[in-house]
């Protein structure tokens, strides 16, 4: 570590920022020295996205100072603060995705001479960018056609730079698995090692005290404290967070379900499209949890779409609650009481300019049809059951979603699934950016849920909450489904030996 | 765990000048008092053979067809869409209207069949824009420049050398009135009323305003994306058509060549005006009746002033975009001293 | 082939397709002399369409191009009978241009009033000076008009490739190279395809934003400016309702309204595909002018269709 | 023979009729007509008249959109022997002998007609309204100027109030609306003179609709003649139409047929009569 170099990298001081109805950020300090890893910590919607956007020029402060290496820094534009040498990697992935991996990672980057491009030279870079990631994926094809984990790699991909003196990152392993984060944690020390400061924020405890030297917790817009990695428990770390502490609800996180299986209410038979999935076999009872995991690009997303209907099947059969589908669509399905959080809440799962209690309420209100309406007190009601149940922090119901934070912009996803009532629930990475304590609570209502008779399907990349979470767990690699486990056999080492696929076939 | 945050109080000042309502309502209000300027006796109503007659009830008068294009337009653009053919729907209904009345037909039936006639456009831009997932500008382009066609070839249909006739019930609609107020304001309010109550008493509003947030994740929600779309330019084929009764009537002939000519403009000006947004997700219908209110503030001024006509276009500019400047945020902060932030 | 050139090779595949049949209905339509006319005949289309796809890649959209023509036309025949030089005037409407749409490009940036509005205020405002300027339609004189209408290059066969369709084919060089090959043009991409994305990954969006609207100005000016030494003359309501044949050329040539997708190279097919609509209408004859309206709206679609199936079942071979 | 006929649009009552006439006259004369509509715009017609180039037409016949802008197009016809006929409208070109000849009325003289007949049925004292045509169009200018000509001979008559009506029914009606309230319901106002009847139409609905009574309070004059405003004139409600015929095909198609039979020098202009229409026609 490399704490005795004198001047800070860059020190924030009495930061505010308020938005309409929030005060986002109080008062907020923050000190970055060069050559650390420095965790910025906090609940959903602590604030931590909107000091990091100060930082880097994409959002203005109301008040405060910023001094790069003492230096008072005024910026307007995220171009500046880039030429500055702060990179970053904004929370909702940020790259353009209509465009090709090349010019998403070379955009406003100099490649050539007097504002021209030399794409032979763009391409030469990007390809060293993602090599460094050991990212080996076609760099001309448009970046919307990858996965979001892949987006989000190719998002940190670009943030490496040569000159970069700080380097923000913002939960940028949401996402990922352990090998990708694995990958990622390599060449953050190695940019340790070169001075570069480095700004990580991430719900992940453990990955906090993988990699960082120092902590800085933010509740309510407020700094709550900032000391070094390894002067502060677990423990303590939580209830700086949330302020109180999570032992017992971390209990039922630990515990087995122990529901009784119910009915089968979902088959699927040789159920598969052409270059998307191979014909897959998949039952889903009433009251059990099953858990679907494998690596990046596997294939959980397209199963869940498929049994979704969202991606149509092209051979074998579904059924649900007893009925054959011909044609399967999000339609039908929500009809017949599935519901399904996407794994890309952005583009997939919210309309950003509607209220939370609107798209709350979409889903049962498309069951219901059109003529139907919810009344407006009924919306309200259960916009306010879901905001407590799920612990969105918002001033309001009425607020329009896109400028939630993002942990809770996925708890309105969750929320919307939820509150159509469905018998059947396919979650596609439900937690991603979602805090330690949301999250414990989470699982605990989804549990719940199951225990009154709800099928659950979480495909995650999080072993833990596989593990936590399933009863029976379905492995897929490369496209394909290649097993179950179930009850005592669900456990770290078997799963990743099936997905690794060096388990004796 | 509910956050109790510090809740910067919203003063009741604060709420008015963050309304989306009060900057059109303002350029409104300084159109009509540099009309009092212009003409004295602007503000003079009086009664004209049984209805009420004067500068303030002409412009809600003319205003009407206007505003209920923009109606129409206000949904489909509330689903990121946009229809380039409403005149030409209109242009269609007129010419069925004195076809029909040509061939005798019951007056009555004529109604329906030129509404019938906006639902069939209707229909045809939703096939080309939810069906054949054309661009709405594109799609909505082929009938904008073949619907003022199919109307001279109705005309044809018996001759086409006189294509004007007099219908009481049509014209009774259009130019008539009822107890002082002219029809076609009551009209148009009920037409208003009804479109209030199916987009906002139905989930239809909610629908629409999904998909055109966001029509991937509506469609994910169960929402029909197709069939709303579809729907949006019925709605916006139905009203067209109403205001093509209006019109049509009110001139008592079919002129598909130019009648209501660039009302497709002003019917997009009038939804952003009131504060609607291309990009879709938000419709705002007393919004954009006063966005046509403006319009024809400005165009009844620009007609009383008695400067020449070649004035026109630059002072509808000029109105225009001081109506839009008011709008914007940076500019009142420009004005305001303080100094301009850039957007968030 | 990557899948980014499918519609425009589409586009091609139609305009093909569509001229062949013309030959095969109508005496002389399959000859140099249609081909150079439709080139020369659209040429201002497709260069103020070159600007317009500029700003309808980058999300805009730009509705004063056809006043934009109009105004630079009648500044350039009463400048001329004041006893300019067409090349001076030319020159001073060109900056105008480029200063008239940065001044959009600021105002909808700066005030985040939507494209669509700015320039339809620009579309009246320029209209309504053109009345300003003059009322009736003006004759430009200066020799110079014949000696720029006389540079054509002889084609194979009866056709010409006029000096119109020369300074088009420049232009359009032009495009492509800011267009693929800047920085700029890479920017422009990035605001369509995600403003806000854009923004985070360190474009100046509101630089970029002027510059597009300049660039699209300087275009239509120029376009103003050809179509005036096209007609050597200056007229008031010249170029009325041309802005839409400029956005539909645009868009048929493959390009998204919606911004991001979309190539420079497509307007110019998309431009000639609407000259070869009127051609083939014109060599019919026989319509009156209900059919004319009508069936231009029907070959529109035709080749909306048509080109729809070739990208899909492109796609689905691709795959 | 095959004429190319490249017509300015349709808007109006008149100009359909006049495409219709040229349409329906062809048979009659034996003629192989290829119609073109411009829609109003000068490029379509360029395009038009090189594609009936293109084409190998005998003759072209031109009711240009403008006057300007056709010295080019007019050599290339003649380069390629086609001789070209116009109708309608002027053409301002430097070399007269591109075109063979002009066929038609005199929008001046039309303005003029108007303003006589008012000149003497208000006996020189008249203020006056009036509904101009599209802003810039020919026949709107042309039609101003010989309506002015005539009138400022008259110190007493004066137009008042003027604004642009786009030759629509529609917006004559508005304009007329307008002009109402502005002059306190046409107080002291003797005459409204529209540049068509179409205009003139609409703004006898809207005096009308106002309580008043077109044709009795004020003297209604227009231009064109088209069947409803015979109607009009023969209830009273207008006083004075301008025909502007549009059943020509019998002026126009025997001039270039006899000239492609037998090529001379034409005069320049072969006026088709405009005769002013009053209730007693
Ligand atoms: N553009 C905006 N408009 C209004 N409120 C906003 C906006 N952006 C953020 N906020 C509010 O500011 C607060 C802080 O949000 P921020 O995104 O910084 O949280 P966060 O700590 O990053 O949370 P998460 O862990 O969920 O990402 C939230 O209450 C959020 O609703
Ligand atoms: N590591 C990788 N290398 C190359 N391509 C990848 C990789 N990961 C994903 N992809 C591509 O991304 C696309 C989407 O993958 P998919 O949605 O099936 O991922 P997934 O199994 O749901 O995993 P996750 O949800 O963790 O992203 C696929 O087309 C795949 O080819
Ligand atoms: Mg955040
Ligand atoms: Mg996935």
């Amino acid at each position: 570590m490399n704490m005795n170099a004198s001047t800070p990298r860059v020190e924030m001081r009495g930061i505010c920022k308020a938005f309409p109805g929030v005060l986002a950020l109080d008062n907020v300090n923050l000190t970055l020295m060069p050559g650390e890893v420095h965790a910025l910590l906090g609940e959903n919607g602590a604030g931590k996205s909107t000091l990091i956007k100060i930082l880097t020029g994409a959002s203005t402060k109301d008040s405060g100072e910023i001094l790069l290496e003492g230096k008072p820094l005024s910026f307007q534009t995220t171009g500046e603060a880039q030429a500055l040498g702060i990179s970053t990697v904004y929370q909702e992935v940020n790259l353009i995705p209509a465009m090709s991996v090349t010019k998403n990672l070379t955009l406003e980057k100099t490649v050539g001479r007097f504002g021209m491009i030399s794409w032979r030279k763009a391409r030469e870079m990007a390809r060293e960018k993602l090599r460094r990631l050991k990212l080996d994926i076609d760099i001309e094809q448009a970046v919307g056609s990858y996965s979001v984990a892949v987006q989000q790699l190719v998002a940190i991909a670009r943030a490496l730079d040569d000159d970069t003196r700080v380097l923000v990152l913002d939960e940028p392993t949401a996402s990922l698995d352990a090998q990708e984060t694995a990958a990622l944690f390599d060449i953050i020390r190695d940019l340790k090692s070169r001075g570069i400061a480095v700004v990580f924020i991430t719900h992940f405890l453990d990955q906090v005290y993988e990699i960082s030297d120092r902590i800085s917790v933010l509740r309510n817009g407020n700094l709550v404290g900032t000391g070094l990695a390894k002067d502060i428990t677990r423990n303590e770390l939580i209830s700086m967070m949330i302020g109180r502490e999570l032992g017992e609800v971390e209990a039922t996180f630990a515990a087995k379900s122990n529901a009784t299986k119910g009915e089968p209410v979902l088959v699927a038979e040789g159920l598969g499209r052409k270059r998307t999935l191979k014909p897959f076999n998949l039952t889903l009872r009433a009251g059990e949890a099953v858990g679907l995991s494998g690596l990046l690009g596997s294939g959980r997303t397209e199963l869940t779409k498929i049994l979704f209907g969202a991606i149509r099947h092209d051979s074998g059969t579904l059924s649900v609650g007893g009925k054959s589908v011909g044609r399967s669509s999000p339609r039908y399905s929500i009809n017949s009481g599935i519901a399904f959080c996407p794994e890309d809440r952005k583009a997939e799962g919210l309309v950003g300019e509607l209220s939370i209690r609107e798209n709350i309420v979409m889903s049962m209100q498309a069951k219901r049809g059109w003529l139907s309406r919810v009344p407006r007190r009924d919306q309200e009601r259960l916009a306010e059951e879901m905001i407590k149940a799920l612990a969105i922090a918002t001033p309001n119901a009425d607020k329009p979603v896109g400028q939630l934070s993002g942990g809770n912009q996925q708890k309105v996803v969750l929320a919307r699934a939820l509150a159509s009532q469905p018998s059947i629930l396919l979650l596609d990475e439900p937690t991603r950016g979602i805090d330690v304590g949301a999250h414990a609570e989470i699982i605990t209502l989804i549990r719940e849920l199951c225990q009154k008779g709800l099928a659950l399907l979480v495909a995650s990349s999080e072993l833990d909450e596989i593990i936590a979470s399933s009863d029976r767990v379905a492995v897929l690699r490369d496209r394909e489904k290649i097993g179950e486990i179930e009850g005592a056999d669900i456990n770290r080492e078997k799963i990743i030996q099936m997905i690794a696929g060096d388990d004796g076939h | 765990m509910v956050t109790e945050r510090k809740n910067i109080d919203e003063t009741w000042l604060n709420r008015l000048k963050g309304s989306r309502a009060i900057w059109p309502l303002l350029a409104l209000a300084v159109i009509l008092i540099v009309d009092g300027f212009i003409s004295p006796n602007f503000y003079d109503i009086r009664i004209v053979e049984g209805r009420l007659f004067g500068n303030l009830i002409d412009i809600l008068y003319r205003a009407t067809p206007t505003a209920i294009v923009a109606l129409g337009m206000a949904v489909v653009i509330g689903t990121k869409g946009i229809d380039l053919s409403v005149g030409s729907t209109i242009a269609i209904a007129g010419a069925i209207i004195a076809w029909r009345i040509h061939a005798g037909d019951s007056h009555f039936a004529i109604l329906l069949m030129a509404l019938g006639a906006g639902i069939a456009c209707g229909v045809w831009n939703g096939f080309l824009v939810a069906g054949l997932g054309i661009q709405p500008i594109i799609a909505t382009l082929i009938l904008m420049v073949s619907g003022r066609g199919i109307g001279m070839l109705i005309n044809l249909f018996y001759g086409g050398t006189d294509p004007s006739f007099e219908s009481a019930l049509l014209q009774g609609l259009s130019t008539g009135h009822i107890w002082l107020i002219p029809t076609r304001i009551i009209v148009g309010l009920a037409i208003f009323a009804a479109l209030w109550l199916v987009l906002r008493k139905t989930a239809l509003g909610l629908f629409i305003e999904a998909v055109g947030g966001n029509a991937a994740a509506s469609s994910l929600a169960g929402v029909n994306a197709r069939i709303i779309i579809f729907v949006a330019y019925i709605v916006c084929g139905l009203l067209a058509a109403c205001a093509g009764v209006i019109l049509t009537a009110d001139t008592h002939t079919s002129d598909p060549v130019s009648v209501a000519l660039y009302i497709e403009l002003d019917a997009i000006l009038a939804v952003v005006i009131g504060g609607g947004s291309l990009a879709g997700g938000r419709i705002y219908l007393g919004m954009t009746v006063i966005g046509a209110l403006v319009i024809q503030a400005l165009t009844t001024s620009i007609l009383i002033s008695g400067l020449p006509p070649e004035y026109n276009l630059i002072i509808k500019a000029l109105v225009v975009v001081f109506v839009l400047l008011l709008q914007s945020k940076n500019v009142r902060a420009l004005f305001s001293k303080k100094a301009a932030r850039p957007s968030p | 082939m990557n899948s980014k050139y499918l519609p425009l090779a589409a586009t091609i595949a139609v305009f093909l397709a569509l001229f062949l049949i013309g030959g095969s209905l109508y005496r002389n339509f399959l000859s140099t002399l249609v081909l150079g006319n439709i080139l020369a005949d659209n040429s201002f289309i497709i260069i103020a369409a070159i600007g317009a796809t500029f700003v309808i890649l980058s999300g805009g959209i730009d509705l004063s191009i056809g006043s934009m023509i109009g105004f630079v036309g009648v500044c350039m025949a009463v400048l001329d009978s004041l006893g300019w030089h067409p090349m001076a005037t030319a020159a001073l409407m060109i900056v105008f241009g480029i200063l008239f749409g940065a001044l959009q490009g600021l105002i909808i940036d700066f005030c985040e009033i939507q494209p669509f509005i700015v320039t339809l205020a620009g579309l009246f405002l320029l209209r309504g000076a053109c009345f300003m300027v003059t009322l009736d339609s003006v004759p430009i004189h200066h020799e110079f008009v014949d000696v720029y209408n006389s540079m054509k290059i002889h084609l194979p066969g009866r056709g010409w490739l006029r000096s119109s369709a020369i300074v088009m084919l420049i232009s359009l060089f032009l495009g492509i190279i800011i267009a693929h090959f800047t920085r700029f043009g890479t920017n422009v991409y990035a605001i369509g395809g995600d403003k806000e994305s854009a923004r985070l990954m360190g474009v100046n969006i509101r630089k970029t934003t002027v510059m597009i609207y300049a660039l699209g100005g300087f275009y239509s000016a120029l376009a103003g400016v050809v179509y005036a030494l096209y007609t050597s003359s200056g007229y008031p309501l010249a170029g009325s309702t041309l802005e839409l044949s400029a956005i539909a050329a645009v868009v048929l040539g493959g390009t998204l309204l919606t911004g991001g997708v979309g190539m420079v190279a497509g307007t110019l097919f998309g431009g000639m595909i609407l000259g070869l609509i009127s051609t083939l209408i014109i060599f019919n004859g026989s319509l009156n002018s209900a059919w004319i309206m009508i069936s231009s709206g029907i070959l529109l679609f035709a080749f909306i269709v048509l080109h729809r199936f070739l990208v899909s079942s492109f796609n689905v071979k691709g795959t | 023979t095959t004429i190319g006929f490249s017509q300015v649009g349709s808007e109006g009552d008149w100009r359909p009729a006049f495409s219709k006439n040229m349409q329906d006259t062809a048979k009659d004369y034996d003629v192989d007509l290829k119609f073109a509509d411009a829609q109003g715009k000068q490029e379509e017609q360029l395009r038009a008249v090189r594609a009936f180039i293109a084409q190998g037409v005998d003759a072209i016949i031109i009711a240009p959109v403008v006057v300007t802008g056709w010295d080019d197009v007019l050599q290339e016809a003649k380069d390629a022997d086609i001789p070209v006929f116009l109708v309608d409208r002027d053409v301002e070109v430097k070399d007269k002998s591109l075109y063979v000849t002009r066929i038609s009325a005199d929008f001046n003289l039309e303005g003029r007609l108007a303003g006589a007949w008012l000149a003497a049925a208000s006996k020189g004292t008249c203020k006056i309204v009036e509904l101009q045509g599209t802003t810039g169009s020919a026949p709107a200018i042309e039609r101003k100027k010989g309506f002015e000509a005539i009138i400022s001979q008259f110190p007493a008559m004066e137009i008042v109030a003027t604004q642009s009506g786009d030759f629509t029914t529609e917006g004559g009606k508005k304009v007329m609306e307008a002009f109402i309230k502005s002059t306190n319901n046409l107080d002291g106002i003797c005459a409204s003179f529209a540049h068509n009847d179409n205009m003139q139409l609409g703004a006898i609905q809207a005096m009308k609709e106002a309580g008043l009574k077109p044709g009795q309070d004020v003297l209604m004059v227009s231009v064109d003649y088209v069947p409803a405003i015979k109607d009009a004139l023969a209830k009273g409600e207008a006083n004075a139409s301008v025909e502007l015929r549009s059943a020509v095909g019998g002026f126009i198609y025997p001039v270039v047929l006899d000239y492609l039979k037998n090529p001379h020098e034409l005069d320049k202009w072969i006026v088709i009569p405009s005769d002013l229409h009053t209730a007693k026609d």
